[in-house]
C-alpha cells in the first residue's frame, strides 16, 4: 500500500478547491488570472511528471492494486495534463462568455475533471474505473451545460445527462454481472480467472455492458449518437476538452478492461472491433459531408477519429495500441488548434456556420494558417501529426493482417482509406472557406492576447514536432503499449 | 551534409523564411524565392555535372536515423534511375518560379506553397527510404491542393480542385498501403530501400505476397501518374491550374509513382512485375490510344495539353511493363523529357491565358504573328508533343518502343500509331487553330515576351529539351549502369520458371530468339 | 419455496427493463430520470445479492459507491433539468430539439 | 578516306546556320539570307573538294555512337558512296542554286529571316537522310524533313489555306513514317542491328534471316517511301504543298524531299524481296498513271507542275520495284534538274503575274518574259523526254528496264504516262506563254531579277545536259557489279542499243504533242470537258480522293475520338465518378437523419445498438 502514489491526483483536486476559494478573494476584473495561476500550477504538476519526480513516475500499485502507475498510466497522464493546460488557455479566452462569477468555478471542475481523467489513467479495478469514469462525467454535465444562458449549451447538458447515465446504468449491470460470475473487480486478478469463465454468457454479458458504457465515453458506433448535439451545445472549451479528455479517457480505460482484464475474451473478438471501428469511421466521415456547422462537424469528425483510433484496438497488438496512443497525443494538438482558432473566431457570430470562416485570411493570417494546418493534419497529410499517427495505425491494422490472417484487417484498412478521402472534402471544405469564398462585410482584423498565441503557437509547434520527430513520443507509446502487456 | 540535402533543402529553407516576411514587400518575396530554386538548379547541375556513371552504388548519400524503433532514417543518394529527375525537378522549379509573376494576388502564400511544392518534390526523387519518400511526396502534394483552389481559374475550379484532391488521395493512400504491406512482408524492419533490396535477394517475397502488393503500388502510383483509366482528374486539373502549378505537378510530381514502380516495384516484386506486365501494357493502350482521341476532341488548350500529357504516360508505362533495360531506360528518358515538356507546354499556356484571358481555342488564331516568341516555343514545344527528333521526347519514345517491341509488339504498334499519328492530328490542329490563320481583330494587342527575364523560362525549358534531345547520351550512360540492376532485379525467374521478359540485349541474343521472335511477328501480322 | 440467486437476479432485472421501458417510452424528463435511478439500483440489487450468495463483501462495497456517485449525479443533473424548465418552460424531451442533423 | 571532316562540316554548317540566324540575325533579312546561301554553297563545293580527293568509286563510313542501352546500338554516322555523294551533289548543287533564286523571290517577304532558317533547317535534315548510315537516323531526319516542310509549306500562316496544307501534309507524312517506324522495328527485331552496312552483310550471309516477315517488313518500309514520294494511296498531300512559297515547292517538292523516299528504297533495297519488290512497282505504275491523269484537267500552274512531280515519281518507284535503282536514280536526277528548273521559272512566271497562278490568266507570255520563256521550255522537253535533253535518257532506261524485266503490262503504263505528260505539259505551255493575254495581269508581266534568272538558265544547262555527263555511271558503280564506265559519246548513244522502248517513248510524245498543239494552240478556254464530260470533273477533283479520306479516315478518327470523349465525359466522369460521389453525399445525408435531435429516438438507437452488440457477439 502506498498512498503517495496518488499525489498527483490530490495535488490536481486541491488545485481545483484552492481555485473556487480563490474566486471568492480575487476581483472581478482579475478573474482571467486565476486560470493563469492554474496553467502554471499544471505546467509545473507536468514538468515534475515529465522529469520522472513525480508521484505518476513511480511505478508501482496502490490500494490494494486498484490504482496502478505505470508507463501506460504515465504517458496518459502527461496527455490530460497538456490538454487540461490548452483547454485552461482557451477558458480564459472564452470568460467573458460564461456568465459572471462562474469563471473560477469553470476552471475548478475542468480541474476535477482532469483528475478524473488521471484517476482512470490509473485505474486497475472496475470500482475504481466506475468512479473516475463518474467523475469525469458527471463534472462534464456541468461543464457542457455552463452556457446557462443559452438554450443549446443547457439542452446539451441534458441531452448528454440523460444518455450519460444511460450508459452508465448500462456498464454498472455489466459490472455487477462480471463480479458476479468471476467475484473479481481487479483487472490483474480478474485476468487469471477469466479464462475460466470464457463460454459463460453471463460474463461475456458483463463485459458487452461494460464496453457499452466505454464505447459511449469514446463515441463509438452504435453509441455516438449523443456526440454531435452535445459537441454543438457545448462551450467551445468544453467540447475540446470532451474532444480529448473524456475520449482519451475512454481509451485508456478500454485498453485496460480489455488487454489486462480480458485479454482472453478480447482475443476473439477482432471481428467485432473490426466492424465497430469500420462503421465509426463510415458514419463519421459521411455525416460529415453535410455539414456547415463547424462545432457539430467537429462532432462528426470526432466520431470519426474515434473510429481511427479504434483500429490500434482491433489490431490486437502492442504495435497497434502503442499507434493508438500515438495518434491520440498528435490529436491533442490538432483539436485545440482547431476548437482554439473557432473559439477566437467565433466568440462574436451569432452562428457557428463555416461561412464565419471567410475572409479569415485577411483578418487573422496566424488564424487562418492554424486552422488549416489543423484540418490537415486532421485529415492525416504530412508533416503534420496526423499523418505519422495515421501510419502507425494503418501499419498496425496490416501488420495485424498478414500475422493473423484475417482478411477483415485488410477491408478495415481500405474502409480507413475511403474514410480519409471523404472527411478530405469537408476538411478542404474548411480550408476553401477560409481562403477562397467571397468576401465577408466584416474584415476587422482579430486581435489576439498573448497567451492565445502563445497556446497557438504551442498547438503548431505541438503537431509539427509529432508528425515530423516521432522519436520521443513514439518511445514512450511503446514502453506503455509493453506496460499493457505485461 | 550531401549536395542532395541542400537541393531539396533550400527551398524548404526560403519558405520558412518567407513566413518572416511581411506581405507588402512583394519585390522581396519573389526574389527569395526565384534565388532559392536557382541555388536549387545550380546545385543540381553541379550534382549532375559530378555524378559517375556507372560508380557502385549511391552517391552524394547521407543517412541520419531517424525513427529507430521503425527502422526509419532520413536517407537520400542518387543513382541513375534518379539523378536526371532530380536536375529536371530543380529546373523546372526554377522555370515555375520565374513564371510566377502571373500570380498578383497573395503572392507571400502562393511562394510558400510553391517552394514547398519544390522541396517536397526534390527530396522524395533523392530520398532512399520508403517513409521519406511518401511522405515527402505528399508535401509536396498538398500545396497543389491549396494553389489550384486559391489560384485556380475558371468556373470549374471547385469541382477540380476536390476531384484532383480526392482523387490523388485516394492514389497516395492506396500506395500507401502497399508500401506499409511491403515493409511488414519483406521482414527486414527497415524502411530503407537499399537494405530491403539487400534482404530480399536472400528473402525473396512470396509469389502470393507479391501478386498481393504490386497491384496496389501499381494502382496506387498509376492514379497519381494517370494511368487508364485513372486519368479523368488530370486534364481537368491543369485545366484550372495557376501555371507554375501546373508545371510543377504535371512536370515533376507526376513523375513520382512511376519512380516509385521502377525503384520499389520492379526490384522487390518480380513475379508479380512480371505476371502483371501485360497488364500494365494494355492498360498504356488506354493512355496511349483512347486518351489520344479524348484529345483530339478538346477545346481548351490546357485541356488538350492535359490530356496529352496523359497519353504520354502511357508510353512510359510501356517502357516499364516491357520489363527490358532498354525499355526501362527508355521509361526513365521520357520522365525527363517530359517534365521539361510538361513544364513548358503550361507555361506557354499561361503566357496565352494571361494575355488573352481565354484558352478555347476557337477563340485564338494567328497569334504567331502578334507573338512571335512565344508562338515559336509553342510550336517547338507541340512538336516536341508529338515526338519529333531534336527533342529529348523522341529518343525516350523511340527507345520504350525498341524496348517493348520485344515484349509486347501489338502494343507498340498501337502505341506507335498514337505517337506518331494521333499526336501528331491533335498537335497541328491545335497550331493550326491556335497560331496559324487569320488574327482575330481583338487580338491585335496582344504583346510578346521581350524581356530576358520573362523569356528565360521558356528559353532555358526549350534548350534542356534540345540538350537531351542532341545528346541523350548525357543521360543514358546514367541510367544504364543503374536500371540494369534494376532489370536483372525485376527478371528474376520464379521457382515455376515462367518469365515474361526474355530479353535485355538485343545484339548478342538476337539469333537465338529469332524462332520465337519471329512466331511472334506472325501473329501480330495476322492480327 | 426457497428463494435463490436466481430470483433476485429476475427481480434486479426486471427492474432495469423497466428503467430501460421508462427511459424510451417516457416524455417527461424527471420520469425518465426516475427510471435512470431505477436502473442504477437494479444494478445495485444484483451486486447484493451476488455478494450475499457468493459470501464476498467486494460487490456490497461498490454498491456505496454507486450510491453515492448516483446521488451526487441526481444533484447535478435535478439542478440541470431546473434550469432547463426554467428556460423553457417545460420538461418535455420533445421540446428539445434544436440541434439535429 | 581522305578529308573525313569534309562530310561532317557538310551536314553541319546548315544546322548552324539555323542555329545563327534564330539566335542572332532574325532581324537582318540580307544578312540571314547570305548566311543560308553560304551554307548550302559550301556544302556544295565542300561535296565536289571531297570527290575530287576520293573520287565517286569510293565506299566508307564514318561514325560515332549515339547512344547505346543494351541491344539498342544507335550511331551517329555519315556513309559514303557513291549514291549517296551524287545525292549530295544534287541537294547542294540544285539546293544552292534555289537558295540563291529564292533570295529574289523572297525579298519582298518581312519574314525572310525565318525563310532562310527553315531553308537551312530543311537542306541539314535532307542531307542528314542522304548521309544516314543506319535506320534510326535515318528516321530522326526523316522526321525531321517532316517538320522542315510542314514549316515552309505553313510559312505564310496566315493563309488559312496554308495552314490546313501544312497539316495535311504533316499527318500525311506521319501515317507513311508509322509505317517506317513499325519496319524498322521489325528489322531491328529480326536482325538485331539498324546499321545498313551491318544488315546487308548479315543477309547476305544468311538471306533466310528475315524469314516469313520479309514481306511485310519490307512493305513496311515502303510505307515511309509512301508518305515521303507521295505515292498512291498517300499521294494527296503534295498537290495541297504548292500552298507554300514556290522555290519550297522547287526544293522540297520536287528536287530533294520528294525524292527521299527514292533514294531510301535504293539505300536498304537489299531488304526487299521479290514479293514486296512487285508490290511496290506497280503501286509506282498506278501512281504515275493516276497523277498524269489528274493533271490533265488542272488550272493551278504549280498545282500541274506537282502532279507531274507526282507521276515522275511513280515511275522513279516503279522502277526501283522493277529491280532498276539505277535507272530510278538517274531519273531522280535529271527530275531534280529539270522540275526545279520547271518550278523556278514557274515560280518567275507568278512573281511576273503578282501571284495569280490561274494558268487561264495568262497567255503569251513568251514575249514578256524571254529569259523565262526559253528556260521553260527546256524544262518541258526535259520533263517530255525529247532527244537530247536529259529526260529523254532517263526515261528511256526506266522503259527498257520494264522491258528487260518482262513486265508488259507496266511498260505499256510507262508509255501511256509518257504521252499523257506531254499532253499535260505542253498544255500548259501553249495556254502560257502563247495565244491571247487573259487578263490585264498577263498584259503587263515583265522578267524576273537577275538572281532568280542565272538559276534558272545554270538549271536549264543542267537539264539539256544530264543525260550524258555520267549519271548512270557513278549510280551504276554502287549498284552494279560489272558495269562498265561509258564515255560521254557511248552515254548520249546508250538508248539506242534499245530501239523498241526508244521508239514507243518517241512515239508516245509525237502522240501527246499533237493532241495538246490541237487542242490548246490558241484556246482561250479549256475544251476539253466538254470532250470527256464526267471523266474530266473526276480529273480536276483529283479522283475525289481527298472526300473519300475525309469521310472515311478522318471521319473514323474523329468518330473515335468522339466516342471516347464522351465515354470520358459521361461514363467515366459523369457515371462512375458521379455516382461514386453522389452515392457518397446521399449516404451522408441519410445517415444523419438518425441524428433527430430527440432524446428519445437517441436512447432507443443506444439500447438498439446494445441489442446490435449483444447479438452479435453472443447471438450466434
Amino acid at each position: 500500500m502506498n498512498s503517495s502514489l496518488i499525489m498527483l491526483e490530490i495535488s490536481v483536486i486541491g488545485l481545483g478547491l484552492v481555485l473556487m476559494l480563490a474566486d471568492l478573494f480575487v476581483p472581478a476584473e482579475r478573474r482571467r488570472f486565476i486560470g493563469y495561476a492554474a496553467i502554471v500550477a499544471l505546467g509545473v504538476l507536468l514538468v515534475t511528471s515529465l522529469s520522472g519526480n513525480g508521484s505518476c513516475g513511480q511505478f508501482d500499485t496502490a490500494f490494494g492494486g486498484m490504482f496502478v502507475n505505470d508507463a501506460l498510466s504515465l504517458f496518459f497522464k502527461q496527455l490530460f495534463i497538456v490538454a487540461a493546460i490548452l483547454v485552461l488557455f482557451m477558458a480564459a479566452e472564452f470568460s467573458d462568455k460564461l456568465a459572471e462569477g462562474s469563471v473560477a468555478e469553470y476552471y475548478s471542475l475542468i480541474l476535477f475533471a482532469l483528475a478524473g481523467m488521471l484517476f482512470a489513467a490509473s485505474s486497475n479495478d472496475f470500482t475504481m474505473l466506475f468512479v473516475s469514469i463518474e467523475l469525469i462525467t458527471i463534472t462534464f454535465y456541468v461543464l457542457v451545460s455552463f452556457q446557462r444562458g443559452k438554450i443549446q449549451s443547457l439542452e446539451a447538458g441534458v441531452k448528454y445527462l440523460i444518455l450519460g447515465a444511460l450508459s452508465s446504468a448500462f456498464m454498472v449491470f455489466g459490472i455487477a454481472l462480471i463480479w458476479g460470475t468471476t467475484g473479481e473487480l481487479n483487472f490483474t486478478r480478474l485476468a487469471a480467472v477469466a479464462p475460466q469463465f470464457a463460454d459463460s454468457q453471463i460474463f461475456l454479458l458483463g463485459v458487452l455492458l461494460v464496453l457499452v458504457g466505454l464505447g459511449f465515453k469514446i463515441a463509438a458506433f452504435p453509441f455516438q449518437i449523443w456526440a454531435p448535439d452535445v459537441y454543438q451545445g457545448a462551450p467551445t472549451p468544453t467540447t475540446a476538452f470532451l474532444a480529448i479528455g473524456s475520449k482519451a479517457a475512454g481509451f485508456v480505460l478500454l485498453l485496460r478492461v480489455l488487454f489486462t482484464a480480458v485479454p482472453g475474451v478480447t482475443a476473439h473478438w477482432a471481428n467485432l472491433l473490426i466492424v465497430i471501428s469500420a462503421i465509426t469511421i463510415l458514419y463519421g466521415n459521411l455525416c460529415a459531408i453535410p455539414q456547415r456547422n463547424l462545432k457539430r462537424l467537429l462532432g462528426y469528425s470526432s466520431i470519426a477519429h474515434a473510429g481511427y483510433l479504434l483500429l490500434g484496438v482491433a489490431a490486437l497488438s502492442a504495435s497497434g495500441q502503442s499507434a493508438l496512443m500515438y495518434y491520440l497525443a498528435g490529436y491533442v494538438f490538432t483539436v485545440m488548434a482547431a476548437f482554439f482558432v473557432i473559439t477566437l473566431v467565433m466568440r462574436h457570430l451569432a452562428t457557428e456556420d463555416i461561412s464565419g470562416l471567410a475572409g479569415l485570411n485577411q483578418r487573422s493570417p496566424l488564424l487562418a494558417a492554424t486552422l488549416t494546418l489543423a484540418m490537415v493534419s486532421l485529415a492525416g497529410i504530412p508533416p503534420l501529426a496526423g499523418f505519422f499517427g495515421k501510419f502507425l495505425l494503418l501499419k498496425a491494422v496490416i501488420e495485424a493482417a498478414q500475422t493473423s490472417h484475417n482478411h477483415g484487417y485488410y477491408c478495415l484498412a481500405f474502409t480507413a482509406l475511403a474514410g480519409v478521402i471523404i472527411s478530405l472534402y469537408y476538411y478542404f471544405g474548411v480550408i476553401r472557406a477560409i481562403y477562397w469564398s467571397k468576401s465577408p462585410e466584416d474584415v476587422s482584423p482579430i486581435v489576439l492576447s498573448s497567451p492565445a498565441k502563445f497556446s497557438i503557437g504551442a498547438c503548431l509547434a505541438g503537431m509539427l514536432w509529432i508528425g515530423v520527430f516521432p522519436n520521443t513520443v513514439l518511445n514512450l507509446t511503446n514502453l506503455a503499449a509493453a506496460a499493457l502487456g505485461k | 551534409m550531401s549536395i542532395l540535402t541542400y537541393i531539396a533543402g533550400w527551398p524548404l529553407l526560403a519558405a520558412l523564411l518567407l513566413v518572416l516576411v511581411p506581405r507588402n514587400y512583394r519585390v522581396i518575396i519573389r526574389a527569395i524565392a526565384v534565388l532559392a530554386t536557382l541555388i536549387s538548379a545550380v546545385l543540381a547541375v553541379k550534382m549532375f555535372a559530378q555524378f559517375v556513371p556507372g560508380a557502385n552504388g549511391f552517391q552524394f548519400e547521407q543517412q541520419i536515423p531517424w525513427v529507430e524503433s521503425l527502422g526509419i532514417s532520413y536517407h537520400v543518394g542518387v543513382d541513375g534511375l534518379n539523378v536526371g529527375l532530380i536536375l529536371m525537378g530543380a529546373i523546372v522549379a526554377f522555370a515555375a518560379a520565374l513564371c510566377s509573376w502571373e500570380i498578383q494576388t497573395r503572392e507571400k502564400e502562393f511562394y510558400i506553397l510553391l517552394l514547398v511544392m519544390t522541396g517536397g518534390i526534390l527530396g522524395a526523387f533523392a530520398s532512399l527510404d520508403v517513409f521519406f519518400f511518401y511522405f515527402l511526396h505528399e508535401l509536396a502534394l498538398v500545396p497543389t491542393f491549396i494553389m489550384i483552389g486559391v489560384w485556380g481559374r475558371g468556373e470549374k475550379k471547385n469541382y477540380a480542385t476536390f476531384q484532383i484532391t480526392l482523387y490523388l488521395s485516394i492514389g497516395a493512400l492506396i500506395a500507401l498501403i502497399g508500401l506499409i504491406a511491403l515493409y511488414l512482408k519483406s521482414g527486414a524492419n527497415t524502411f530503407d530501400i537499399p537494405k530491403i533490396i539487400e534482404h530480399a535477394k536472400a528473402n525473396p517475397l512470396s509469389v502470393n505476397a507479391q501478386n498481393f502488393i504490386f497491384p496496389l503500388l501499381l494502382f496506387g502510383f498509376g492514379i497519381l501518374v494517370s494511368l487508364w483509366p485513372f486519368h479523368s482528374w488530370a486534364p481537368l486539373g491543369y485545366g484550372v491550374a495557376p501555371s507554375p502549378t501546373a508545371m510543377l505537378h504535371a512536370g515533376v510530381l507526376k513523375k513520382f509513382g512511376l519512380y516509385g514502380l521502377i525503384r520499389i516495384a520492379l526490384p522487390l516484386l518480380p513475379q508479380a512485375a512480371q505476371s502483371w506486365a501485360h497488364v500494365i501494357a494494355w492498360l498504356c493502350v488506354g493512355n496511349i490510344l483512347y486518351v489520344g482521341w479524348v484529345a483530339m476532341r478538346q477545346k481548351d488548350l490546357n485541356l488538350l495539353i492535359g490530356n496529352s500529357s496523359v497519353a504520354h504516360m502511357g508510353f512510359i508505362f510501356l517502357g516499364i511493363a516491357s520489363l527490358n533495360l532498354i525499355g526501362v531506360t527508355g521509361a526513365i528518358l521520357i520522365m525527363v523529357a517530359h517534365g521539361f515538356l510538361a513544364a513548358l507546354t503550361f507555361a506557354l499556356s499561361g503566357y496565352i491565358y494571361k494575355q488573352t484571358g481565354t484558352l478555347q481555342i476557337s477563340e485564338l488564331g494567328g497569334l504567331c504573328r502578334k507573338l512571335p516568341f512565344i508562338g515559336t516555343a509553342l510550336l517547338m514545344a507541340a512538336m516536341a508533343g508529338c515526338g519529333l527528333p531534336g527533342f529529348a521526347n523522341f529518343f525516350g519514345e523511340a527507345t520504350v518502343f525498341f524496348g517493348a517491341w520485344t515484349t509486347f509488339p501489338a502494343v507498340t504498334v498501337i502505341a506507335l500509331w498514337g505517337a506518331l499519328v494521333i499526336g501528331g492530328i491533335y498537335m497541328t490542329r491545335a497550331i493550326r487553330n491556335i497560331l496559324h490563320g487569320p488574327l482575330p481583330e481583338k487580338w491585335a494587342s496582344l504583346a510578346d515576351a521581350t524581356n530576358a527575364w520573362r523569356k528565360l523560362p521558356y528559353a532555358l525549358l526549350l534548350a534542356s529539351l534540345l540538350l537531351f534531345g542532341f545528346v541523350p547520351k548525357l543521360l543514358t550512360e546514367k541510367i544504364n549502369p543503374d536500371a540494369r540492376k534494376i532489370v536483372a532485379l525485376a527478371t528474376v525467374e520464379n521457382k515455376t520458371g515462367v518469365v515474361i521478359a526474355t530479353r535485355s540485349s538485343g545484339r548478342e541474343s538476337a539469333p537465338n530468339l529469332l524462332a520465337e521472335n519471329q512466331r511472334r511477328l506472325a501473329s501480330v501480322a495476322t492480327k | 419455496m426457497n428463494v435463490g440467486l436466481h430470483h433476485y437476479l429476475f427481480v434486479s432485472f426486471m427492474l432495469f427493463s423497466l428503467g430501460l421501458l421508462g427511459v424510451i417510452l417516457r416524455r417527461n424528463l424527471l420520469v425518465i430520470y426516475m427510471s435512470l435511478e431505477l436502473m442504477l439500483n437494479s444494478a445495485n440489487l444484483a451486486l447484493v445479492s451476488f455478494s450475499r450468495f457468493n459470501n464476498k463483501l467486494d460487490g456490497q462495497v461498490l454498491v456505496f459507491f454507486i450510491i453515492t456517485v448516483a446521488a451526487a449525479e441526481v444533484a447535478v443533473g435535478l439542478a440541470l433539468i431546473v434550469a432547463l424548465y426554467r428556460k423553457r418552460q417545460s420538461a418535455h424531451v420533445e421540446d428539445l430539439t434544436s440541434m439535429k442533423l | 578516306m581522305k578529308y573525313e571532316i569534309l562530310p561532317w562540316l557538310i551536314l553541319f554548317l546548315p544546322l548552324l546556320s539555323v542555329a545563327v540566324i534564330t539566335l542572332f540575325t532574325l532581324r537582318s533579312k540580307t544578312v540571314s539570307s547570305l548566311i543560308s546561301i553560304g551554307a548550302v554553297v559550301a556544302g556544295f563545293v565542300m561535296t565536289l573538294l571531297f570527290i575530287n580527293a576520293n573520287g565517286f568509286q569510293f565506299s566508307g563510313e564514318t561514325s560515332t555512337n549515339w547512344l547505346s542501352i543494351g541491344g539498342l546500338q544507335i550511331d551517329f554516322g555519315l556513309k559514303l558512296d557513291a549514291l549517296s555523294l551524287m545525292m549530295l551533289l544534287v541537294v547542294t548543287g540544285v539546293g544552292g542554286l534555289i537558295h540563291i533564286y529564292s533570295f529574289g523571290y523572297m525579298h519582298e517577304d518581312r519574314s525572310m529571316a525565318r525563310f532562310f532558317a527553315f531553308m537551312s533547317l530543311f537542306t541539314f535534315s535532307m542531307l542528314g537522310i542522304v548521309l544516314a548510315n543506319n535506320f534510326l537516323m535515318m528516321f530522326i531526319f526523316w522526321e525531321l524533313v517532316g517538320v522542315s516542310s510542314y514549316l515552309l509549306i505553313g510559312f505564310w500562316f496566315e493563309k488559312p489555306s496554308a495552314g490546313d496544307a501544312a497539316k495535311k501534309a504533316f499527318i500525311t507524312n506521319r501515317l507513311g513514317d508509322f509505317g517506317f517506324l513499325f519496319g524498322i522495328l521489325m528489322v531491328w527485331g529480326l536482325l538485331g542491328s539498324l546499321s545498313f552496312s551491318t544488315l546487308q552483310s548479315t543477309l547476305a550471309a544468311n538471306p533466310a534471316l528475315l524469314g516469313a516477315s520479309a514481306t511485310l517488313a519490307g512493305l513496311l518500309i515502303f510505307c515511309g517511301a509512301m508518305g515521303k514520294s507521295a505515292q498512291f494511296p498517300l499521294h494527296v498531300w503534295l498537290p495541297d504543298a504548292m500552298e507554300g512559297p514556290t522555290p519550297v515547292s522547287a526544293l522540297i517538292h520536287a528536287a530533294t524531299m520528294v525524292a527521299a523516299g527514292v533514294y531510301m528504297l535504293c539505300r536498304t533495297l537489299f531488304l526487299f524481296n521479290a514479293e514486296s519488290l512487285h508490290v511496290i512497282s506497280y503501286i509506282g505504275g498506278f501512281t504515275a498513271l493516276l497523277a498524269a491523269l489528274m493533271a490533265i484537267q488542272q488550272n493551278d500552274i504549280k498545282r500541274i507542275i506537282a502532279y507531274s512531280t507526282l507521276s515522275q515519281l511513280g515511275y522513279m518507284v516503279m522502277t526501283v520495284g522493277l529491280n532498276g535503282p539505277t535507272p530510278a536514280m538517274f531519273h531522280l536526277t535529271t527530275h531534280a534538274f529539270f522540275k526545279a528548273l520547271l518550278f523556278l521559272a514557274a515560280g518567275s512566271v507568278i512573281i511576273g503575274m503578282h501571284h495569280k497562278q490561274d494558268i487561264w490568266h495568262m497567255g503569251n507570255l513568251r514575249k514578256k518574259m524571254p529569259v523565262t520563256f526559253l528556260t521553260f521550255t527546256i524544262g518541258t522537253l526535259a520533263l517530255c523526254g525529247v532527244p537530247p535533253f536529259s529526260g529523254f535518257y532517263s526515261k528511256d532506261a526506266i522503259l527498257a528496264q520494264t522491258l528487260a524485266q518482262k513486265s508488259y503490262l507496266l511498260f505499256c503504263v510507262g508509255v501511256f504516262v509518257a504521252a499523257l505528260t506531254t499532253f499535260y505539259t505542253f498544255r500548259l505551255f501553249f495556254v502560257v506563254f502563247f495565244g491571247k493575254e487573259k487578263s490585264d495581269h498577263a498584259k503587263h508581266a515583265h522578267e524576273s531579277p537577275l538572281v532568280m534568272t542565272l538559276p534558272l538558265i545554270a538549271l536549264a544547262v543542267f537539264s539539256f545536259a544530264g543525260g550524258f555527263i555520267g549519271i548512270t555511271n557513278n549510280y551504276g558503280s554502287q549498284f552494279t557489279m560489272d558495269h562498265e564506265t561509258l564515255s560521254m559519246a557511248q552515254q548520249a548513244m546508250e538508248p539506242f542499243k534499245n530501239l523498241f522502248p526508244m521508239l514507243c517513248g518517241l512515239g508516245a510524245v509525237a502522240v501527246g504533242f499533237a493532241l495538246a498543239f490541237s487542242l490548246y494552240k490558241n484556246a482561250a478556254t479549256d475544251p476539253l470537258p466538254a470532250k470527256l464530260g464526267g471523266l474530266a470533273t473526276a480529273m480536276k477533283n483529283k479522283f475525289y480522293f481527298d472526300e473519300f479520306y475525309e469521310a472515311t479516315f478522318i471521319r473514323a478518327h474523329d468518330f473515335l475520338a468522339a466516342v471516347a470523349e464522351w465515354i470520358d465525359r459521361w461514363i467515366l466522369e459523369g457515371a462512375i465518378i458521379g455516382a461514386i460521389r453522389g452515392g457518397t453525399d446521399l449516404s451522408g445525408r441519410a445517415l444523419r437523419l438518425a441524428q433527430t435531435g430527440n432524446l428519445q429516438t437517441y436512447a432507443i438507437l443506444f439500447v438498439l445498438g446494445v441489442v446490435l452488440l449483444l447479438y452479435f457477439v453472443l447471438g450466434k
